[in-house]
Order: C-alpha cells, then sequence, then structure tokens
C-alpha cells in the first residue's frame, strides 16, 4: 500500500462512479472533474456499474493507487459494510453521495432525501386532482434503494393523505419500453387516469409523452382531460417539458451539488476537518443519523412552470442545473 | 439353452411398425447370420437384444435369464458386446479412449493415460490399425473408425457379440482379418450375431441364418440348408434369379469429347467417355477416395484440373461441378450425404433447386412429387416424401444419396462407396441406376471397396500409393485385381 | 412436414389457456384495444426474434443483435441531432437518420460475418463480443444519456397507424409472414435448414454456405435495426440502455417457439407464437396488479409451465 | 490429448499480454496486493465458470446458476435473520445458515434434473425459466431488499485468510484443482466428456447418462450456491440482485476458455484461464482510469481480441 503522492502534489482523491447508463449520473460524471480542479484535487475515477462487487474491486484498485479518500455511491446500502471497513482501517475517509451506508462509519453522507421525492410528488399530484382519482407510478427496479425509497414514501403519503387515490405501481426495471408497454396496458384497463408519476425522467419522459400522444391524451393543463405527471431528476428535456406544458413539475436532483460537496468534503476530510450538525451556508443542514454518521441534506426542489405551488421553483430558474447544460 | 433369445418381441416407430412378433435363439458357440432387406428390422432388434431399447411387447434372455432393466447399463455390458451400425466413436475423445471408453484402466483409483495408450496401440496393432492413439478419433478415416469398434467389441472379453454391418465400411484385407479373429473366438466359445448384405460373407463364415422380412421373422436354418436363391427368395419374399450379370453391355465407343476428362490432379490423369463406366480400385490409402473427392470439388487440389465435356471446372467448388453436370454420392453419407433431420423428398432434391421453381422459389408440392417419383425409383422404403431421413434405415438413406446424385441428369456421375451398407435388391438397383445413366450417355466413375460394384465397369484402373499401377477392361478375376491393388504386378 | 406442423401450433394450447386466464384476471384483456397494445408492444422485439430465429435455424446464434436494436437508431440520431441540449455531432441531415440507421444494422452484420464465416471464430463468443463493444459505443456516443427531439423521420414507423392497426404491427406482421414463405419456400430459406441441419451435407450439395452465412447475419442485423427504428420512434427516444437484456427474452421466445440452438429446426411461425406468449403473459401479470416483487417469480413459473405444456401437446423430447 | 493440452494454453499468450499492458498502465498492476486482489475479486464467479464449464462438457447448459448464486445465500438468511430491520422469518438457528445455503444448491440442481433429465424438457429454455423463478423468489422473499446482519457463520468463508491468502482464492484454486483431475482421471469425469460428444454411444458404452447428468446438474447448484456463499461473506449482505447479469460473464469466460457449447470439448484450466482473463482486462481498464462512458466498448473490444489472438495460436475454427 504505498502511499505516494501524486505527480502533481495536489491530495489524490479516489471517485467511484455508480453507473453510466442514466442522464442524471452521467450529468455528475461531468460535474466531478469540473468541481475536482476547483478544489485542486487530483482525480482517480472508477465506475461500479451498479454492481456492488465491483465497487468493492473499485475501491481495492482506488487504494491500491494510493489515493487519499473515496467518494462512492453504493446503489446497495447494506452491501458496502465491509468496504467501509477495510478503508477504516487504512485510515482513508469516505463521503458518499446519494446514499446512505445501513452499516460503518463515514465521513459525510451527500445526499438529497430519496423520501422527500415521493413525498412531494405524492402532495403535488394529490393537490391537482383534488384528492380522488387513478394514478400510475413507473418505478424503477425493486432492488434499487432509491426507486425503493421513492415508491414507498409515495405509496405512505398517498394513503395517509389522499387515501381516496388509487396507486398502481408499475416496475419497469429503469427501462422505458417496459414502462410504455405497462403504461399503455394500464391505460387501457383504466382509461380514466388523471395522473402519473414517473421515478426517472430521463428514462421515462419521452416513452410515457409518447403514449400519451397515441391515446390523444397529451392535452394542456388548462383541458379537463389533463393527465398530471410529476417526474423526477431535473434534466434539461423535463425543464422544457414543464416549460411547454406537457409535464407538471419534477423534482430536480442536485448533480451538480452532488458533486460540489461530495469532493467539497473529502476535501476537508484529507486536511483533517470536522464538522458539526447545524445549518450550512449552502441552504442545507447538516443532521447526525447515528454516531460516525454525519449527513448533509442538499436541497432538491419541486419544479413546475410557475413556480406557484408551495415550496417550487420556476422551471426557468437559472439556478437549477438542468438550466446550466451547455 | 441359448445364448440369447428373443420371444416374440415387437417394435413400433410411430406408425412404423419396425418388429413384429418376431422370436429367434442363438444358439451357444455358434456365429448366426441375421439378413434381410434395408428396413426389415435388423438394427432394431439389436437395439432390444443390447438393451438401448425396450420392446414394447415380448422378452428378451441370455442362457435363459430374463434381460436387466434398460437402465441397467452394467448388466447389459456384461452379457452382450455389439458393433453398432451407426457409428458410436465420439469424434472429440482420443482413439485410445474410445476404445476404453468408461472401462479406462485405473491407478489408485485415477486414469493411467499411459498404460491406457499401450494398450489400445497394442490392441489397435492386432488390427492392423497402426495410428497415433492420442489423436482426436474423428481425424480417423471411417474405414479405421469402424475398425476401432471392432476392436473394442471384441476386446470385451464377452460371450456373445453382435456384429450389426461390420463389413460394410471394409476393404478385402480388413473382413478378412475380421473373420480370422471371428473364428478364433468361435473356436473359444464365443457367441456371434452377424448381420451383412454381402450373402457370400454369411455363407463364408455363418452357421445359422435368420431371415426377417417386413418386421417378420421368415425363416431360421443352417446355412448349409438354403441356396443363395433360397435365401434372396426369403428377403424379398419373391422368387427370383441373382445379380444380373452385368456383362452384356454394349462396347463403348471412345472418341469424341470424354465426359469427364482428369489432367494431372495431383498427379493423376484419366478420361472417360461419354456412356462408359470406369471403376476406380485400390487397397487402403491408395488415395483414390481423395482423388474422387477431388474431382467432385470437396477437396481442392494442388494442381491439375478437371475438365466436364468441354468445361474447366473451378478447383474446389462444388457448385461448380454440379452446375457442370456432375453427380455424385459422398463416401460418408452421414457427414456428407444427408441432413437428417430433414425430409426424404428435400434431401432428393437438395442439389436441383432449379427444377422446383423460379426466382429462388421453390414448390413444395413440386418438392414432394420428385421425391415420390425418387422414392419409387430407388425403392426406398419411407412412409412418403415427407418422412424425415434420420427415421430411414440404414440402406435406405443411401438410395436417398444416390437419388441426390442422380436428381440433376447428371453427365457424369462419381460414386464414392456407392452400396455401402444396402442389401442385394437394392444394390442392384444401385448399380442399375448407375448403367441406365451411363446408356443416357453419362460418364460414370465407380469408386469403391466391394468387387461386386465395380463388376459393371467397362474397366477398373488400380491406384496404388496415389499413382495408376493398373488398368482391367472388364472380365478381370478377382485374385488378379487384388493382387493389382496389393502392389502385387503380375 | 405433418409432424413439423403440428409442432408449430405446440404453443396454441398454452395461448388459448393465458387468454382464458388473462380475461378472468381482468376482462379487459380481451377488449381489442389491449390486444392491439399487446401486438404493438412486441411488434419491435418481434423483429429481434425473427432475426434470431433466422439466424437458429441455420444453425448459429447472434447475441449482438440487442446492442443492434439499440446503436443502429443511436448512432443516427448522434450522426443528426444538433450538438446542444442533446448530445449529436449535427453533420447529417434529418433525412438520412433511416437509411443510417439500416445501414447501421448491415454494417454489424457484416462485422460479425467477417469473423464467424471469414476467420471462422466461435460465433456465441463474437456475438457476445459485439453485444459488449457495441453497447459500449452506445454508451459512449451518447455519454449515457438518452437522446431526445428526434427527427420526425425517425418517429414516423413508430406512431403511424394504417388502417385502424400501428404500423409497427403491420410491419412485424408482414415481415414474419415475409419470412414464413422465404423459409418454408424458397431456395434460400431450405438451405437455411440445410446449412443448420449438416452443413457439410449442404455444402456437399452445392449450397454455398458460407455466402447464406453471410446474408442471414447481414439480416439478422437489418431486422434488428429496423426494430430499434420502431421502438425508438414510439419511445421517441433513444435510451443509453436501449435493448438492454432484450436478447434473454429473444432467446427464450424462439426456443419455446421450438426453434432448435443446434440448428436445422423450427419454424418462423413458431418463433411468432413464442414471442406472443411472452407478452401475453406479461400483460396479464400487468393487468393483474400482481405486487412487484412477485411478479418476477410469476413470470418465470409461467414460462417454465407453457413449455410443459408445449412437450405434453407435441409429445416428445425438445433438444 | 496433447492438441488438447495445447489448446488449453490458448489463452496464456493473451494473458501474458494483458499482464504487460496492465504495467504499462499502471505500474500498480502487478502488485502482489493488486493480483491477490484481483484472484479474490474473481474467485466467487469463478465456481460459476466451474460449474457451468462441467454442464457444458456434459453438452447441457445451466443458465440459473447466477439465479441460484443469489437465491441460496438468500434463503438461508430469510431463514435464519431475525424479523425486524432486516426482513427475515428467524425460524432457524443461525448455525444451520451454511447448510441451509448448500441444501437450497442442491435442491435447485434437483428441479433442474427433474425438469431435464426426467422430463425430458430442453435444458436451455428449463435452465431460463428457472433463472427468472429463482430471481423472482429472491426478490420476493426480500421483498427487494438487501439481507444484512447476517451471522458470522455465513461471513467466515468470504473473509477468512488462509496463509496469508483469502480463503475464497484458496477454496477456488482447490477445487479448480479438484475438478481438472476429476474430469481428466476419472470415469464420472471422461463420462462427462463422452456424453456430451455423443450421449447415445456413451449410453451404448455402458456409461449412466441419465445419472451421470443429474449428478453434474446437482453438483453446478452447489457449486453455485457456495460462490454466492463466499460473496455473501465478502460483502456481508445479500443483495436482492447477487448475480444478476452474471451467466454473461460466466459464458464468456468458459467458451473463450475454450469450452464448446455443444458439448463434449474444452477443459476445467481452459476456463480458469478465461474467468482470470476477464477479470484481469477489468482490473486493467480499473487502474487505467478509462473514461465510464468507454469502458463497456473497450472492454467488449479486448475479449474480441483476447479471442483473435486464442484463434492464431491454436490455429483451428472454433466451434
Ligand atoms: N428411431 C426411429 N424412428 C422411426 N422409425 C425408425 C427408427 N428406427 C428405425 N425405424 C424404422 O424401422 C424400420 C426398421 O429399421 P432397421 O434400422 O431396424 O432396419 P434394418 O433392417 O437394420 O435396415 P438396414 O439393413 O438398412 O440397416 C425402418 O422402416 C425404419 O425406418
Ligand atoms: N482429411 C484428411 N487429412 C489427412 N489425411 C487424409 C485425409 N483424408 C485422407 N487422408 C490420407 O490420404 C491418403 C489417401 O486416403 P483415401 O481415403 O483417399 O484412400 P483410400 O484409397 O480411400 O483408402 P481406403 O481404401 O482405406 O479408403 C491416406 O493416407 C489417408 O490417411
Ligand atoms: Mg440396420
Ligand atoms: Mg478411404
Amino acid at each position: 500500500n504505498s502511499a505516494s503522492p501524486s505527480d502533481s502534489g495536489k491530495p489524490l482523491a479516489g471517485v467511484d462512479f455508480p453507473r453510466s447508463d442514466s442522464d442524471f449520473w452521467n450529468s455528475y460524471i461531468k460535474y466531478v472533474p469540473q468541481e475536482a480542479t476547483g478544489l485542486g484535487l487530483e482525480l482517480k475515477t472508477t465506475n461500479s456499474e451498479n454492481d456492488v462487487a465491483k465497487l468493492t474491486a473499485n475501491v481495492q484498485a482506488l487504494t491500491s493507487q494510493g489515493v487519499k479518500g473515496v467518494v462512492m455511491a453504493p446503489q446497495d446500502t447494506a452491501a458496502i459494510a465491509p468496504t467501509l471497513s477495510q478503508l477504516k482501517s487504512k485510515n482513508i475517509p469516505v463521503v458518499t453521495v446519494d446514499t446512505r451506508p445501513d452499516v460503518g462509519e463515514v465521513f459525510m453522507v451527500v445526499r438529497a432525501d430519496n423520501r422527500a421525492y415521493g413525498t412531494k410528488a405524492c402532495e403535488f399530484l394529490g393537490q391537482k386532482l383534488g384528492g380522488a382519482g387513478k394514478v400510475a407510478m413507473l418505478q424503477g427496479d425493486l432492488a434499487s434503494i432509491n426507486g425503493r425509497d421513492r415508491t414507498e414514501a409515495f405509496n405512505e403519503c398517498m394513503k395517509a393523505k389522499f387515501p381516496k387515490i388509487e396507486v398502481f405501481g408499475l416496475a419497469t426495471d429503469w427501462k422505458g419500453d417496459v414502462a410504455a408497454n405497462k403504461l399503455q396496458t394500464t391505460i387501457a384497463a383504466h382509461p380514466d387516469l388523471k395522473g402519473i408519476y414517473m421515478q426517472a425522467g430521463g428514462v421515462f419522459l419521452a416513452p410515457t409523452l409518447q403514449v400519451l400522444k397515441q391515446k390523444s391524451m397529451l392535452v394542456p393543463p388548462t383541458d379537463a382531460k389533463h393527465v398530471f405527471i410529476v417526474s423526477n431528476d431535473g434534466i434539461p428535456q423535463e425543464l422544457k417539458a414543464i416549460a411547454a406544458g406537457e409535464i407538471d413539475a419534477t423534482v430536480s436532483q442536485p448533480a451538480d451539488l452532488y458533486a460540489k460537496y461530495a469532493l467539497f468534503y473529502l476535501k476537508a476530510a484529507i486536511e483533517g476537518k470536522t464538522f458539526q450538525p447545524g445549518a450550512t451556508d449552502h441552504q442545507s443542514t447538516i443532521i447526525q443519523v447515528r454516531p460516525g454518521v454525519l449527513e448533509d441534506q442538499l436541497p432538491a426542489p419541486l419544479v413546475t412552470a410557475d413556480g406557484a405551488f408551495p415550496g417550487s421553483v420556476k422551471a426557468a430558474d437559472p439556478a437549477l442545473w438542468g438550466n446550466q447544460i451547455k | 439353452m441359448p445364448a440369447a433369445a428373443a420371444e416374440s418381441v415387437s417394435k413400433r416407430f410411430g406408425v412404423t411398425v419396425a418388429l413384429d412378433q418376431v422370436s429367434m435363439q442363438v444358439v451357444p458357440g455358434e456365429i448366426h447370420a441375421l439378413v434381410g432387406r434395408n428396413g426389415a428390422g435388423k438394427s432394431t432388434l439389436v437395439s432390444l437384444l443390447t438393451g438401448l431399447q425396450a420392446p414394447d411387447a415380448g422378452t428378451v434372455s441370455f442362457d435363459g435369464v430374463p434381460a436387466p432393466p434398460v437402465a441397467d447399463r452394467a448388466g447389459w455390458r456384461s452379457r452382450v458386446a455389439c458393433v453398432y451400425q451407426k457409428s458410436t466413436v465420439i469424434g472429440e475423445l482420443s482413439v485410445a479412449e474410445n476404445v476404453f471408453l468408461n472401462r479406462q484402466p485405473r491407478r489408485r483409483g485415477l486414469i493411467g493415460w499411459k498404460a491406457m495408450r499401450e494398450q489400445a496401440q497394442e490392441l489397435l496393432a492386432a488390427w492392423g490399425v497402426q495410428v497415433e492413439v492420442s489423436q482426436p478419433a474423428s481425424a480417423l478415416p471411417v474405414e479405421q473408425r469402424q475398425l476401432v469398434e471392432i476392436a473394442r467389441a471384441l476386446s470385451y472379453g464377452s460371450r456373445f457379440i453382435i456384429l450389426d454391418e461390420p463389413t460394410a465400411q471394409l476393404d478385402a484385407d480388413a473382413i478378412s482379418g475380421l473373420f480370422a479373429k471371428m473364428a478364433a473366438l468361435k473356436s473359444q466359445g464365443v457367441t456371434f450375431l452377424f448381420i451383412s448384405h454381402h450373402l457370400a460373407e454369411v455363407y463364408q463364415i455363418c452357421d445359422t441364418v435368420t431371415v426377417l422380412r417386413d418386421a417378420r421373422h421368415v425363416l431360421t436354418a443352417p446355412v448349409s440348408d438354403v441356396s443363395q436363391a433360397q435365401l434372396v427368395a426369403a428377403m424379398t419374399g419373391e422368387a427370383t434369379s441373382l445379380l444380373a450379370p452385368p456383362g452384356n453391355r454394349a462396347r463403348v465407343e471412345r472418341s469424341g469429347v470424354p465426359a469427364l476428362k482428369v489432367v494431372e490432379l495431383d498427379g493423376l490423369s484419366l478420361e472417360i467417355a461419354a456412356g462408359e463406366i470406369v471403376g476406380l480400385a485400390g487397397s487402403g490409402s491408395s488415395g483414390k477416395m481423395t482423388a474422387a473427392e477431388t474431382i467432385v470439388g470437396l477437396r481442392k487440389a494442388a494442381s491439375g484440373t478437371v475438365y466436364v465435356g468441354q468445361r474447366k471446372l473451378r478447383p474446389g467448388s462444388v457448385p461448380d461441378a454440379l452446375s457442370a453436370g456432375i453427380g455424385f454420392v459422398p463416401q460418408d453419407r452421414h457427414r456428407e450425404g444427408l441432413v437428417a433431420g430433414l425430409s426424404v423428398a428435400e434431401n432428393a432434391t437438395m442439389t436441383v433447386p432449379e427444377k422446383l421453381g423460379r426466382a429462388g422459389f421453390l414448390s413444395a408440392k413440386r418438392r414432394d412429387q420428385l421425391g415420390t417419383e425418387a422414392i419409387e425409383a430407388f425403392d426406398i422404403k419411407a412412409s412418403g416424401p415427407e418422412q424425415p431421413v434420420a427415421d430411414l434405415s440404414g440402406g435406405n438413406q443411401q438410395k436417398v444419396v444416390m437419388a441426390r446424385a442422380m436428381a440433376n441428369d447428371p453427365s457424369v456421375l462419381v460414386l464414392l462407396q456407392p452400396t455401402a451398407g444396402v442389401d442385394v435388391r437394392a444394390k442392384e438397383t444401385l448399380l442399375a441406376a448407375a448403367t441406365q445413366a451411363a446408356a443416357r450417355g453419362a460418364g460414370v466413375l465407380i469408386v469403391s471397396d466391394d468387387l461386386d460394384d465395380l463388376r459393371p465397369a467397362d474397366r477398373v484402373i488400380v491406384l496404388y500409393k496415389g499413382t495408376i499401377v493398373d488398368e482391367m477392361p472388364r472380365g478381370w478375376h478377382d485374385h488378379t485385381l487384388i493382387a493389382a491393388m496389393e502392389g502385387v504386378t503380375a | 412436414m405433418k409432424l413439423a406442423r403440428l409442432r408449430d401450433l405446440a404453443l396454441i394450447p398454452a395461448i388459448i389457456a393465458i387468454a382464458v386466464v388473462g380475461y378472468l384476471v381482468n376482462p379487459v384483456f380481451l377488449n381489442s384495444e389491449n390486444l392491439i397494445n399487446v401486438l404493438q408492444q412486441q411488434s419491435e422485439i418481434s423483429l429481434l426474434v425473427l432475426a434470431q430465429a433466422l439466424v437458429l435455424i441455420a444453425g448459429r446464434m447472434d447475441l449482438s443483435l440487442e446492442s443492434t436494436f439499440g446503436l443502429a437508431p443511436g448512432v443516427a440520431a448522434w450522426l443528426v441531432l444538433a450538438p446542444g441540449i442533446t448530445h449529436g455531432l449535427g453533420i447529417l441531415p434529418p433525412g438520412l437518420a433511416i437509411p443510417v440507421t439500416l445501414a447501421a444494422g448491415v454494417v454489424i452484420g457484416l462485422i460479425n460475418g467477417l469473423l464467424i464465416v471469414r476467420f471462422q471464430l466461435n460465433g456465441f463468443i463474437v456475438t457476445l463480443g459485439m453485444l459488449i463493444v457495441l453497447r459500449g459505443l452506445l454508451t459512449g456516443i451518447s455519454d449515457g444519456k438518452t437522446f431526445f427531439n428526434l427527427p420526425e423521420s425517425m418517429l414516423y414507423l413508430g406512431n403511424a397507424v394504417w388502417i385502424g392497426l400501428p404500423a409497427s404491427i403491420w410491419l412485424s406482421l408482414i415481415l414474419f409472414t415475409a419470412f414464413i414463405v422465404i423459409a418454408g419456400y424458397t431456395r434460400f430459406g431450405r438451405s437455411l435448414y440445410a446449412i443448420g441441419g449438416n452443413a457439410d451435407a449442404a455444402r456437399a450439395a452445392g449450397i454455398r454456405t458460407d455466402r447464406v452465412l453471410w446474408t442471414v447475419l447481414i439480416l439478422a442485423g437489418l431486422l434488428a435495426a429496423l426494430g430499434g427504428l420502431l421502438l425508438t420512434g414510439r419511445l421517441a427516444s433513444v435510451a443509453a440502455a436501449q435493448g438492454q437484456g432484450a436478447i434473454f427474452t429473444v432467446f427464450a421466445a424462439a426456443v419455446i417457439g421450438g426453434v432448435s440452438l443446434n440448428g436445422g429446426k423450427g419454424t418462423i411461425f413458431g418463433a411468432f407464437t413464442g414471442i406472443l406468449l411472452l407478452y401475453l403473459v406479461q400483460n396479464v401479470l400487468t393487468l393483474g396488479g400482481v405486487p412487484a416483487q412477485w411478479i418476477g417469480a410469476l413470470n418465470g413459473a409461467i414460462i417454465l409451465i407453457a413449455l410443459m405444456l408445449a412437450r405434453v401437446t407435441s409429445g416428445r423430447a425438445q433438444e
């Protein structure tokens, strides 16, 4: 374990990307090197393609290259425990992005609350539908924790606050064609569908709109036949679709902030700094989840066309990361 | 007490009745011949007697003891050894391992490869098979593969051995070697059931003969009590004479453009006139098969050219040879002759898609019609043109290959071992087909180890180690031909 | 032939059983709208099944089809879309999108042919390698993102309605019918069976086996590209993962439908019943509102049962 | 035998090439620590490759192995873990976790055997169905969640270090060595080749083909369960997706390593070099810091190149 300093003398940071087949994570992948340059960090990156065994292997490869700290986004929050304890034994600090490990210590968790996404989507749809009607939820893969959090929060919120809304959960494995097929079938069985919650805009946006178009159900919000759609991610296409009145809202997952603050905290950890629970300088709060685990809960705003919905921002807001991509 | 007995066994395959209440007994210490036309049910009876299949009705016993259940392979192995008609050599395994499959010599529980190779080498040497036993069996030519099977079956030490057409792929030398071994074993009290379409062989070594016809038992008698004519009559169910002597064909004029002209093809030159039948003979490894396969384009020659009429063939191209008018029967019907899963009609017409329709389309009706014609012309025993060839008996499969060769009305017909595994009557049919093709003006080249196949030939060219050593006009004597084949010049 | 024809129908009882169960689960199942939906949903992937069936009959397999399904339209989108929000090069006019898609399929088929037929590499592993390479290329050119805002021409086929039915249904039915005829009644089609059954014998019968194999591999690439184009149109986008994992379904459909992995056996009609069955099952499960965590197990169980039904009705061992 | 032995070594040049490239890319590659990491990372899946190689040699295939890899330890965890935070039934004492895992593998093998050998269903499609069913069962019992807080016994093998090397490396090496001997030097092993080469001939030679097939299918399930147990130990958890997609890698490794999909050909040692090569490639790509979106394409390209190298060095057409 030769902890060789990097050639440039800058601290060497390892970043493992969780996957490269979704728009959201690819934006994250693009932000990471930009932010690293800004913070003066040397980078080694790997990609674990949504496979925790590969993540473990990648972390081993990173440590044999002498990284001083690791940023990762384990999509399986339980299986990462042995890797965390290995890193701890080598005194390599860890920042996790997007997910919070079930066991083990990390320096900081940087995430927006996936349960909050589900709840926000539920509240928006519940209000727009006036508390009654049928809603389809395009879920991801059951084995994905983020997807599961969104599903559970959405379902719980519906049950508690809008018991008269009927929810059809459609598992899609994060696949657009599966989503289109199941949505089509659901509409055939329930032509009076009034709302759709898409758990990933990058995957589901175009297929959903296309299915609705085919069924002549894609009408402006002013029309009584309008189907209300809430998406999730905040990619540029969603913002455009909101502006065009095709969908009604999305939850903007802060890809830029994920990259920025993950590296920020990692650098701080390498430099030996520490943090305390409480408000931060970037409209978020750090909470202590359990001893040894702090979590910076980044804001993930609901985005609507006009920003009129309580707590939402306008789709045209230039601060949204989806509006900053060139 | 019979060494082996079948008591009114029956077996059907779908609509085909392969065996219908057949009973037979094999007396200990005798060589018992089982004969019958292609599809009579001989091989089916073998599969019942060796436990590969269970009879639908009836029983099998050995030494008066009922046979073991089908699942008890070891039980069967201890009672009977067999050379099956269909090859049971496993191509990917080494020759040595094929010989000792499932009874490899072991030392401390592990297979002793060296010992096994030595034993196999030794065993095969006794059969004149001098090969590197560590090579995969698929590298051996078909005759040697057959010898491997025979050597293996005889080395089990069984008291009862079944040989299903062991001689179909062998040349004269190997056959006499086999007979010598059988005689020796017989004198030690070993019992044989021997199947062959060469009736001469039956008279040469067998004591008793059983005839099957159309899945039924017809007759069992001491060989000395039945004449060859009676035997043929029992097999065919009609009183007829033996093979018509092929002698009285008109002499062929060898003038004009020859039907086939081979010039210095890897050192071999020959010409066949239109209407002429030429035999090509040679003992093991004389190169006759290789030469014939090169002519038809299955192999590419290093040098030399082949002309069909005026047309020069593209080397190594079967399509070119076929379109020039060559029709041929390949040596190994299983490997190159047939697509087992396809129907009789489809196999028989595979070389002539242009006859079945225009613009690349094929008419199934036309195909089945041609298939039906082939079934009639070659007397193929099949339930219809749509039956998969895999379900036919070996001899009938060979007739399908012949039908395929004749499908394009060839101007040159090249036949490699054309009658291997074919019954007496079918042999007649096949050779008659060749003769008729010649009568229509085709040049015919017959390449065979079976001297009977060469009899219709106008002349026989003898090959020895790749070069022509002799040429004999019709009317040769067996011994002079064999002497020439062995390289002994008169 | 008669036996083969009977075996062709082996899945019909299973399909009827599914239809009855489907109706009991939810009467909507038998609505024409729902049935049209099912036909449309399977139309794109059915072209992959068709392609795979042809390759399998000829005794080979082509795993790379699932990647062609995504890459072919992906390449077209990449070349056609203007750089900007949607990741693209914008070096070709939008009108070329369809030709480029199909050409990509052909090129992939050519590469497969080169490696398999010309260099005699193992087809399974070549196309497995190609599957990974092509999938990787799509991820690479798309940066892992979805291509949106596709030109109209790419959307047309996936969305058009011809005489009351979606165009993709028509295309799928027409192509299947055409290939039922081609496989059964043309020289090319029968040579596929001959090559798959016994390549040596086919060669000895004068069939130009190499040429036929090249043709079928290119054809397969082309069909996969067309299928991808249809899906792209229907979803109005090309996801970086388009087609991922589809090859499992494709093999399952072909094999359930009676096409042998050993070559030379099976029919195009059988393959069609195979994919239809799988999509009917999916549809019934969706309509039945089966809890998400049990869908997988049920789906697999139904496939196994259909298989056993087919075994019982055809009455012979499967290879 | 000699030819076979040469073909066994076909991948060695490719492995050496990778080692050289790896060293040039990043000298860390040849560190013993890194190499041990690679060996450990491949140890669990190498047992799947071993299992698949045995099944392939006997002329069958078992796709369900990847699901057994996850389900077997999953079932054990489910039965052993107390209900509460972790989703479990808690009806068995923790000490039974390992026996239950292995038993689950055996039971799955038995079911495969029943369907394939006894009912003579098509092996590809049976095991494909089983793959889906078993994966679905794991999702079902786990509710799609990960099992953790596993009993010590389940963690031991995946984490123990014996004589300086992780136990899973030892187990993998020992099992491969054992099966190299079994496949090459026992009647059981040779009967696998005979059955894969020509099942009728093997039967005629007195081999109890059915019994051998049962044995190998059960053995494969057992090996897959053991592999799953090792991974479970290393990750201290069973994810609902454990093993998902692994079957591709497993087939690729076996076939690159020279095991034929048509049965009767290939060696256990070859299969080992196959999986080793794939993991070395992965490791080099990781160390090389290849951009995420191009890793897939490069990975596939390297597999194709390795294949061509193997083709050139062995000098014969592949099947
Ligand atoms: N597996 C099978 N399926 C269907 N039909 C079969 C099968 N095996 C044999 N038959 C049929 O049973 C009949 C008897 O075949 P068998 O092989 O026993 O004949 P044979 O006497 O050995 O002929 P040959 O001399 O040509 O070898 C034939 O009509 C054949 O077509
Ligand atoms: N595929 C092959 N590869 C290598 N050598 C071969 C091959 N085929 C034939 N030979 C060799 O070429 C020589 C001639 O073979 P060929 O089969 O033509 O002889 P033959 O006259 O038919 O002999 P036989 O009577 O034994 O069949 C033999 O030494 C044979 O071993
Ligand atoms: Mg026979
Ligand atoms: Mg020969």
